[in-house]
C-alpha cells in the first residue's frame, strides 16, 4: 500500500520532538521543550519540502515551543491563559504519544510470533438466494457511493488554513512582546549582558523563521498534495 | 502440549477428513500412536458441541449430531438474512469489473472483505475461479444476471462512466506507488 | 445439550467472527445468558487445541496458541508479520482504547493517519463501524488479536496499567477543557 509506506518513512513532529527529548535524556516539561525549541525548528527548516497538511502540523507546534522558549529567556513575559494551555496540551500529547509508543514497542515483539488459527473454509454448496436488496438499480447505486468514497486530492482542511494564519498573527505579536520586554528587563542583565542580549537576539530571528514557514504554508495551500481519505476530515483537537 | 490436543488443533484447522496415516504424518508418531491420541480425543469430546467421526482410514471433526438442527437453523439463516450495504458493495465491483480478485475489492472498498465474499458465495450470487498461482478470481454467477434482467455486463447502468472512474483510481494508485518508490530510493537525502 | 456445548457447537461450524449478539439470537437466550455460556466454554476449552478469541463484541473459535507453529507448518497462507511503525502506534491505540476515531488517533501521533488506518482496515486488522454522523469508530478485529496471539483484549501487555494511565490523561484533558470554558464564559476577565 504505497500510502502506508509513504507514512512510514515520515516522522511526525511529535515523534520528533519526543526524540530529541529522549536524546537529551530529559523528562517532559517547559524545560525540556525550551531546550529543545531550536533543534526542533532547525530540523523542520532543513526538511524543506513535505506534505502541506503535515507541515501545518509542524508549524503548530513550532509555535508552542516558541512560547516556551520566550518564557524561558524571558520570564518576565507575560503568557495568556490560552497560551498556557496551548503549552500544557502539547506538554500532554507527548506523554501521551510516549507511552503509546513504547506500548507499540511491546506489540511489535509479539505481533504473528503466536497465531491462533482460523479453521480452514467449510465446503460449501451454493444455493441461488439474493436477497431483496439485489436489484440493479440497488447495486449501480452502490456502485456510485463506493466511487465517491474513494480517497481524492483533498485541500487542506479550512480549519486549519484559518489556524496556520492566526498564527502569524501570534508569532508577530510575541516579536513585539519579547523586543518589548528585552527593554524592560534590559537593566536586569547585569551580568552576561551581551551574551543574554545576543541569545534574544538570535530567537527574533528564530521568530521570523517561523512565521516566515507560516506564510508559505498558507500561500501554497493551493497545491493539493497527497490523497487523503474523503471521511469528514478529522481534525486534531488543539 | 500433548498428542491429543495436538489433534483437536490440526482436525479443526484442516475441516475437511484427513488420513490417520497423514495425521501421524504431521505430528511425527507412528499411525498407532495416532489412533490413541484420537480414541483419547474422542473420549475428551463426548458431550461435547464438536465431535470425531471416523470413516474407513479417515478422520473429521464435526459438530455433534444433537446439534443438527441447530445448524440447520444456522445453515437458513445464512441463506436468509439480509446482504446488507458490504454485499451490495462487493457484489457491484464484481460486476462492474466483470471479474476481480479479492484484493481488487478490499482496495477499492477500503475494508476486507473476505467474509462477505464467502457469504457471496455461499448465496450463490458469484463464482470462484483458480488463477494460476496468484489466487482466487471472483465473477458474477449466471443466476445474478438473469436475476437482474441483463445479459450482458455492459448493460449496467452508467457502465461506461463507471469503468472509466474505477480505472482513473487504479491508475492514481500506480502513479502514487511509483512517486513513492522515487522518494523512499533517496531517504538519506531526507534525513 | 447445554447452552455451552451449543455454543460451542456454532461456532465451530461457523468459522469465522460471530457478535456474541447474533449468537444470543440464534440460541434464543439474553445476550447475557450467551456471556455466561462463552465464559464457561472459555473454562473448558483451557488446555485444549482450541481456544476462543473474544474482541468487545465479536467471537471466534480458533486454534490455540500452543499449536501455533505446528499449524503455521502447515498452511500455506503468507502471513503478515510486519506491521511497521505507523501501524503498530496506530493498532495500540486502537486496542488499548478498545475503540477510537481518526481525530483520537491523529492527536495522538500528530500526524494524519488516514492511510494507515485504510491499510489496516484493508489487511482485517481493525473494523470500522459508524457512528450517528460523528463518521467512523475503529475497533480491533479478532485478526489482530489472533495475530498478537491472545484471547482478549485484556491480556494486551501491561493492559491495567495503560488504561489507568489513559484514565489520568483523560482527566486532566477534561480539566483543561473546563478551565478553558469558564475562561471563555467570562472574557472580560480574561482580558
Amino acid at each position: 500500500m504505497p500510502f502506508a509506506i509513504k507514512h512510514e518513512k515520515f516522522n511526525g513532529p511529535l515523534e520528533i520532538l519526543l526524540n530529541l527529548i529522549e536524546e537529551k535524556k530529559l523528562f517532559i516539561n517547559d524545560i525540556s521543550l525550551a531546550k529543545v525549541a531550536d533543534d526542533f525548528i532547525a530540523y523542520v527548516k532543513s526538511l524543506g519540502d513535505f506534505p502541506l497538511s503535515e507541515s501545518a502540523q509542524f508549524i503548530l507546534i513550532a509555535s508552542t515551543l516558541l512560547l516556551i522558549k520566550s518564557k524561558s529567556l524571558l520570564p518576565s513575559l507575560e503568557l495568556s491563559e490560552d497560551e498556557k494551555g496551548n503549552i500544557a496540551d502539547l506538554e500532554r500529547r507527548l506523554a501521551l504519544y510516549k507511552m503509546y509508543r513504547e506500548q507499540s514497542v511491546s506489540l511489535k515483539e509479539i505481533f504473528g510470533k503466536k497465531i491462533l488459527f482460523a479453521r480452514n473454509e467449510r465446503k460449501i454448496q451454493p444455493v441461488f438466494s439474493p436477497d431483496e436488496s439485489m436489484t440493479l438499480s440497488n447495486i449501480a447505486q452502490s456502485m456510485m457511493s463506493v466511487i465517491n468514497q474513494l480517497p481524492k486530492k483533498e485541500f487542506l482542511p479550512k480549519v486549519l488554513v484559518d489556524k496556520v494564519m492566526s498564527l502569524e498573527e501570534m508569532i508577530s505579536n510575541l516579536t513585539t512582546r519579547v523586543a518589548n520586554a528585552l527593554k524592560m528587563s534590559f537593566k536586569d542583565f547585569t551580568k552576561d549582558k551581551g551574551e543574554k542580549v545576543n541569545v534574544i537576539v538570535s530567537f527574533l530571528a528564530m521568530l521570523e523563521l517561523v512565521k516566515q514557514g507560516i506564510i508559505n504554508v498558507v500561500q501554497e495551500r493551493h497545491f493539493d498534495d497527497i490523497l487523503m481519505e474523503t471521511e469528514n476530515v478529522g481534525l486534531p483537537k488543539y | 502440549m500433548n498428542l491429543e490436543t495436538k489433534i483437536e488443533a490440526v482436525l479443526f484447522w484442516k475441516g475437511e477428513p484427513i488420513s490417520v496415516k497423514k495425521l501421524a504424518g504431521i505430528l511425527k508418531v507412528s499411525e498407532k500412536e495416532a489412533e490413541n491420541g484420537l480414541l483419547g480425543l474422542q473420549n475428551s469430546l463426548s458431550g461435547r458441541g464438536i465431535t470425531i467421526i471416523r470413516t474407513n482410514d479417515e478422520v473429521e471433526m464435526r459438530t455433534a449430531g444433537e446439534a443438527s438442527s441447530l445448524i440447520e437453523n444456522l445453515t437458513k439463516e445464512e441463506l436468509t438474512r439480509d446482504l446488507g450495504k458490504a454485499g451490495l458493495e462487493t457484489i457491484a465491483i464484481i460486476l462492474y469489473k466483470g471479474e476481480a480478485r479479492r484484493s481488487d475489492i478490499d482496495y477499492v472498498r477500503g475494508v476486507n472483505s473476505s467474509f462477505i465474499i464467502r457469504n457471496l458465495l455461499i448465496r450463490g450470487l458469484i463464482e470462484r475461479t483458480t488463477d494460476g498461482k496468484r489466487g482466487f478470481l471472483y465473477k458474477p454467477s449466471v443466476e445474478i444476471l438473469s436475476h437482474l434482467g441483463i445479459s450482458r455486463l455492459s448493460d449496467l447502468p452508467d457502465f461506461g462512466k463507471v469503468k472509466e472512474e474505477l480505472e482513473k483510481f487504479e491508475k492514481a494508485e500506480t502513479a502514487a506507488q511509483e512517486t513513492m518508490t522515487q522518494e523512499n530510493s533517496a531517504p538519506e537525502a531526507a534525513e
